[in-house]
């Protein structure tokens, strides 16, 4: 199970930089979905190693957790899209104003 | 032309503005050049759209690459010379443009056509609505989409027009057929039998498109409300023909002028109340029915006798001086020629007024806060030929 | 309710697609090389020269009068005169093109050569087949080749042709009828006057040339294989009957 | 570890890389739809075919086209160009190699690290159907209410500025706007910037 | 005798594999069942374009093609060595990597479809457990390859016939799967065998197929119109009507690669075709209990068939529609209806298969199909027009 586990940590990493280093806003989001499938991953791999593999609960916590994404991607998109026709740029640093 | 041609039910109001309709500004602007290499600018026309997602905010029409310059061609060839350019103005009439252009030279020079060659006039013409008509719906349909099978019903009744128009003039398309005075060949024999067969068995065809398609859900949809011309824009740029007819304006120059013989035949014209595309395309439908009915009445009626005025000559024709304007309802709206003779053998000055140039510049604002897919049906709905357009 | 209409569309194109296989004018295609449609007999490609007889240089009726050069909208022909005459139809000497070229790619086909021709001399053809290798050159067409016999235009064009061998009949006849009366007014004046003084310039004003003699059996054959009898009547007789006077 | 499983990680790894560091941002987007497919093939390889599935169907059909979109539809010319490699990002660096080790010895430490792969394992949908409806019936009522939520909120956040910059202009007044290049299509090409 | 003949290609597969080494039988296995299914449906992509092409020309009174080999029957192997021997012009500023991923990608997608299709009794590839879902993921991928296609042209038609694509796509991907939705509660399995088994069986007369249930039947339509949309055909081919948008998304291709294109997509419309025919046909069942004896596969490829000639028919009808009407249909007609027709299956089960069952979930159905209709009306039916004539 290790090369599974190292693999989502490296998903993790990797969408936490994205997350950090890149100004778009669509691709902060894309490495906060990079992170949310890390977690997934890890979800899956603890189910079939883990103890109880006939127990069905990670698989619904994986299930609520796509769709959940999918929401998220959907509303976050459309975020990006609100702040883009008022900022007219999708970088983070230039929303800087809390008044709109 | 006076205003009091114009017959309309109410009178225009006077406050009228042009209001265009604006796409909001809100967006990425898309600007694309439709054309000339498109497969649905009808020949090499180019509409200059501004899109804001598919729908259109800006419209210019781009014509002029069949620019072949026959107006000045025309004021350096003799009269009969320019003859068989007008084929080439509108090639799906040429009949109609022959027509136009012989009637306008009979006005500068006196000449008087013959009954029968006035009755052959007249059964030509309204053959060549006809196959005008049915091309029409047909590039209309194709341009909705429906993949070839309208197309093909009517370039098959297309075809059978265009036989008979073969066995009369010897050419399907170009027929420079008439001429000043007359008609330049007597219709052979048998050709009244075939043509009666011909009106005879349209009908069917008829019955067979409004099966096919005017029920068509998606054909009303498509069409219904997309493109209106109002009726006041319509008069206010002197749009002609069934796109006018369709906007409920009640002028067709048959009625009007009466030229040739149209006043001993009862025909009626159709007029839509939208002026939208739907319209448009019923009207043509409608006057096709009309002008069956006209057809059958000529067939009937046709005296014998001879198809030239004794005083029209071939060679060296030179009418007095003088300036004529002749027009007809051809099969898209008032075909009209502007003649001026000095006296020689060519004319002084020539004009054209092509009813396909005028009808297009109405074209952005019936476009304008549609789709793209519509702008390209209300473009096939007001019925262009790029051969009159850039003349 | 939806669906109404979509649903009579297609029992159309079914009836359509059905009636293409049973009925016989549905289908108006034409497989082109194989199968072709005759042509009108109104039908009109290209222009050609039309000659008498079968010697293309003397039958030849254009007199290079310049008139369709002239005429033509797209100004299409290009004829260059010879200087030698020969004698045409009815015997008057005429002059001849040297040069008589049509450009197919500028014609238009419009027929107004023919029209305005007043020796009957161009007609159009029916060939539309006339792909070439060389689209400059090889449609830049030349005397030689638009000559085209008299026989091969009624072949084509068989009523017009049974009016034009007949108007050129009654031409004829008049011009021979008018050639024997002058012969005889000539004769009768020659007589009255002194014989010996003008006698070197009779034969030359007063006798026609002889018509062209190896027209006639042509003429006839082709009138009467092709043409109707009423036609070949028409146009045996009338050719023939003073052929011979001289 | 197998191959094919080398290969699958790989694979993520090099499209979570590109898809983070790469300029632009369609590419971006296309190599996170990869490594999307590819994790789907992990859950396949691990025996969650149910969910490999609606992995490739939600992330890759719905997630990755809508990055997509959204990425054409807020195209501003030329991307800015972004500094990679200045000293202010060393520190966001380093946070992510701590993590990465910090969650690499974590997994090293697990009590389970060694435990055998249970091979017989796989969900069937049946019982996962079953958990649905009888145990996990309320998180997906709320599930199914949060989706709608979601759905309602994106629509009206899309349409946000509606009411406001909506001006009927006309036409002639709104040359100088509409003259702006078209700049969904106007693409920078990474060889000259 | 029957049997064998039903299971020929089973039993063939076995021996096959026998031959083969144990270490290498895997891999053969895949193989051999890959390879006959690119074979057969690469021989039915031939075989339909020549279908469409003389059908449609038929539909149209024309003859279709006829010049390579008998009857035309060659045209698609003259097409292929056009396509393959024709130079791929690959524009200036395309991004190239995408712009050769893109065909390769929806063949990919398309192929990937079929692994779950079980084409004869125990003729399927891989017997998923959930495989109608793998169908739909493997679908949801072609939506990435056209945006790769169209966004890497960098030419507009190309980029809003993307966008065209996919917006269709995604929404017509909804009821697509809810249509299915009624058919899995029945069946109570997303494996494609398991369904067809639960399909197999004759009640009287009848089989039991679900789209001979009131919400099978209504399911049926409802999954050919959203496949019909997803596989971009017409009357909802607007990604790439040519009348607008010149080939749409891929109008930047030639060569091999639109072959590839074009390859795809018929594929992916055999592979809806073919999920129609297991959920709601019957799969490779026959039709009535007499015809058992036919082997299962040409019953299979008997239905697809059937169904491929009616998206022809189809084709060779309707007008195409507009990309907002499109939209429209899509959210509030198919969408509402897949969602009573959910319910009406759901009803189904409780009030079972008599006539209660029929009147019930029959007029829910059909009244929700009426009241849909109405809504979609005001804005869509044909007004029934009155045209007013001027004499």
């Amino acid at each position: 199970m290790m090369p599974y586990l190292l693999l989502s940590s490296l998903l993790f990493s990797a969408g936490l930089a994205a997350a950090l280093l890149r100004r778009n806003a669509i691709l902060v989001l894309v490495g906060i979905e990079l992170m949310l499938n890390a977690a997934n991953l890890n979800f899956v791999v603890f189910w079939k190693f883990g103890p109880n593999p006939e127990s069905m609960a990670p698989a619904l916590f994986v299930l609520f957790s796509i769709a959940i994404a999918a929401a998220e991607a959907g509303v976050g998109l459309a975020l990006i899209l609100a702040l883009h026709k008022h900022f007219k740029s999708t970088n983070v640093d230039d929303m800087n104003l809390l008044k709109g | 032309m006076s205003s009091s041609n114009l017959q309309l039910e109410a009178p225009l109001d006077p406050a009228f503005k042009v209001e265009r309709r604006t796409a909001t500004g809100r967006g990425d602007l898309l600007e694309v050049s439709m054309g000339p290499q498109h497969p649905s600018t009808h020949g090499v026309f180019r509409m200059d759209v501004v899109l804001d997602g598919e729908r259109v905010t800006k419209l210019k029409p781009v014509f002029g690459y069949l620019h072949r310059n026959h107006e000045k061609i025309a004021e350096n060839t003799t009269y009969l010379g320019s003859m068989p350019y007008t084929d080439r103005l509108d090639y799906f009439c040429s009949l109609t443009n022959n027509w136009a252009y012989a009637l306008t030279v009979e006005k500068l020079a006196g000449l008087q056509p013959p009954e029968r060659a006035e009755y052959i006039r007249v059964i030509t013409a309204e053959f060549t609505r006809l196959q005008n008509h049915v091309c029409l719906i047909g590039f209309l349909l194709q341009d909705m989409g429906a993949s070839g099978t309208p197309l093909m019903y009517a370039f098959r009744e297309r075809e059978a027009i265009l036989d008979l128009f073969e066995s009369l003039t010897g050419a399907r398309m170009m027929c420079n057929y008439m001429r000043f005075g007359g008609c330049r060949v007597d219709l052979p024999s048998g050709w009244l039998d075939q043509a009666s067969k011909v009106v005879d068995r349209f009908p069917r065809f008829l019955d067979e498109f409004d099966r096919l398609i005017s029920g068509n859900e998606i054909l009303a949809a498509r069409t219904q409300g997309v493109g209106v011309l109002p009726r006041e824009l319509a008069v206010s740029a002197s749009v002609t023909g069934p796109v006018l007819r369709a906007s409920g304006v009640n002028y067709d120059i048959r009625k009007v002028d009466k030229y040739g013989i149209y006043d001993r035949f009862s025909f009626r014209v159709p007029l839509g109340d939208h002026g939208d595309v739907y319209d448009r395309y019923m009207v043509r439908v409608l006057e096709m029915h009309e002008s069956l009915a006209i057809l059958k009445s000529a067939l009937r009626d046709i005296p014998p006798g001879p198809i030239m005025d004794p005083k029209a000559k071939l060679r060296s024709f030179k009418p007095k001086a003088g300036e004529a304007y002749g027009r007809i309802e051809s099969a898209k709206g008032e075909l009209g020629f502007y003649v001026i003779s000095d006296g020689s053998a060519n004319p002084y000055r020539y004009r054209v007024r092509p009813p396909s140039l005028i009808n297009l510049t109405v074209l952005e604002d019936m476009c304008v806060g549609h789709t793209v897919a519509d702008a390209v049906i209300i473009l096939g709905s007001i019925d262009i030929v790029l051969g009159e357009v850039d003349r | 309710m939806l669906g109404t209409g979509l649903i009579k569309g297609m029992a159309e194109t079914a009836r359509n697609f059905v009636g293409s296989f049973l009925e016989e004018d549905r289908l108006t295609t034409v497989e082109y090389p194989e199968e072709r449609i005759p042509a009108k007999e109104a039908a009109r490609s290209f222009p050609f020269l039309v000659f008498d007889g079968d010697d293309a240089e003397k039958g030849l009726r254009c007199v290079a009068c310049q008139i369709c050069e002239k005429e033509c909208p797209p100004q299409c022909i290009f004829i260059l005169k010879d200087t030698a005459k020969k004698p045409d139809f009815v015997g008057k000497m005429q002059f001849q093109p040297k040069v008589f070229d049509i450009d197919v790619s500028v014609c238009m086909s419009c027929q107004i050569c023919v029209e305005v021709c007043p020796f009957e001399a161009i007609k159009m053809d029916v060939d539309f087949e006339l792909s070439r290798f060389d689209r400059f050159e090889g449609l830049l067409i030349h005397k030689d080749e638009l000559s085209k016999p008299n026989s091969y235009f009624r072949k084509i064009h068989p009523t017009d042709a049974a009016a034009v061998d007949a108007n050129l009949a009654a031409e004829k006849a008049k011009a021979e009828a008018k050639a024997v009366a002058d012969a005889a007014a000539k004769a009768k004046a020659a007589s009255a006057a002194a014989a010996g003084l003008a006698a070197p310039a009779k034969p030359a004003a007063a006798a026609p040339p002889p018509p062209p003699t190896p027209a006639d059996p042509i003429l006839k054959s082709a009138s009467s294989s092709t043409a109707g009898p009423g036609l070949a009547e028409t146009g045996s007789g009338k050719t023939h009957a003073p052929a011979h006077g001289s | 570890m197998s191959f094919d499983l080398a290969i699958l990680a790989l694979l993520i790894g090099v499209s979570a890389i590109a898809a983070i560091t790469l300029r632009d941002l369609v590419h971006c987007v296309l190599c996170l739809a990869v490594t999307f497919a590819s994790l789907a093939a992990v859950y396949l390889r691990l025996g969650a075919e149910f969910l490999a599935f609606s992995q490739v169907l939600v992330y890759v059909g719905a997630v990755a086209i809508l990055a997509l979109f959204v990425v054409l539809l807020t195209r501003t010319g030329e991307p800015r160009a972004e500094s990679r490699f200045s000293p202010q990002v060393m520190i966001p660096l380093a946070v992510c190699a701590f993590v990465f080790t910090g969650l690499a010895a974590a997994a090293w430490s697990s009590s389970l690290k060694d435990s055998p792969e249970a091979v017989g394992a796989s969900m069937k949908l049946k019982d996962v159907g079953r958990e649905l409806m009888t145990s996990y019936v309320l998180p997906l009522e709320v599930l199914g209410l949060l989706l709608t939520a979601a759905l309602i909120g994106a629509a009206i956040l899309a349409k946000a500025d509606d009411g406001e910059d909506d001006e009927v202009t006309d036409l002639g007044e709104s040359q100088g706007q509409q003259q702006r290049p078209m700049v969904a299509t106007t693409h920078s090409d990474p060889k000259h910037d | 005798m029957i049997e064998w003949a039903d299971q020929i290609f089973v039993l063939l597969k076995r021996e096959i594999l026998l031959l083969v080494p144990v270490a290498l039988q895997p891999l053969a296995s895949i193989l051999l069942s890959v390879g006959p299914i690119m074979g057969v449906f690469a021989t039915l992509f031939a075989a339909t374009t020549v279908l469409e092409r003389k059908g449609l020309g038929r539909i149209q009174n024309r003859l279709g093609p006829n010049r390579v080999g008998p009857f035309g029957l060659l045209q698609p192997l003259a097409d292929g060595i056009k396509a393959i021997i024709k130079e791929d012009v690959v524009p200036y500023r395309t991004d190239r990597v995408l712009h050769t991923l893109a065909p390769i990608l929806i063949m990919v997608a398309a192929l990937l479809a079929y692994s779950v299709l079980p084409l004869g009794r125990n003729m399927v590839a891989l017997d998923l457990d959930a495989g109608v879902l793998f169908f739909f993921a493997a679908g949801a991928t072609t939506e990435l390859a056209i945006f790769m296609a169209g966004w890497s042209s960098r030419n507009k038609y190309a980029l809003l016939g993307a966008m065209r694509a996919i917006a269709q796509m995604i929404s017509y991907e909804i009821p697509l799967i809810l249509s299915t939705v009624g058919v899995l509660m029945a069946a109570g399995t997303l494996s494609t065998t398991g369904i067809v088994e639960a399909q197999s069986g004759y009640s009287g007369l009848f089989p039991n197929w679900y789209v001979l249930t009131p919400w099978g039947f209504a399911g049926f339509f409802l999954f050919l119109i959203a496949a019909t949309a997803e596989a971009n055909r017409s009357p909802f081919d607007l990604p790439e009507g040519e009348s607008e948008l010149v080939a749409g998304y891929f109008t930047e291709y030639s060569g091999f690669k639109f072959a590839m294109f074009f390859f795809g997509e018929y594929l992916g419309l055999f592979a809806a075709n073919a999920l129609a025919i297991t959920l709601f046909l019957g799969g490779w069942n026959a039709p009535l209990q007499i015809l058992d004896w036919v082997p299962s596969y040409l019953w299979f490829f008997a239905k697809l068939l059937f169904l491929i000639g009616l998206s022809i028919w189809v084709r060779g009808t309707t007008p195409r529609l507009r990309a907002d009407q499109l939209m429209n249909f899509a959210w509030k007609f198919m969408l509402p209806m897949s969602l009573v027709n959910i319910l009406a299956s759901g009803l189904w089960r409780f009030t079972g298969d008599g006539v209660l069952g029929w009147l019930v979930c029959g007029s829910l159905v059909a009244g929700s199909y009426y009241a849909l209709g109405l809504n979609l009306a005001p804005k869509n039916a044909v007004t029934k027009r009155i045209y007013r004539f001027a004499t």
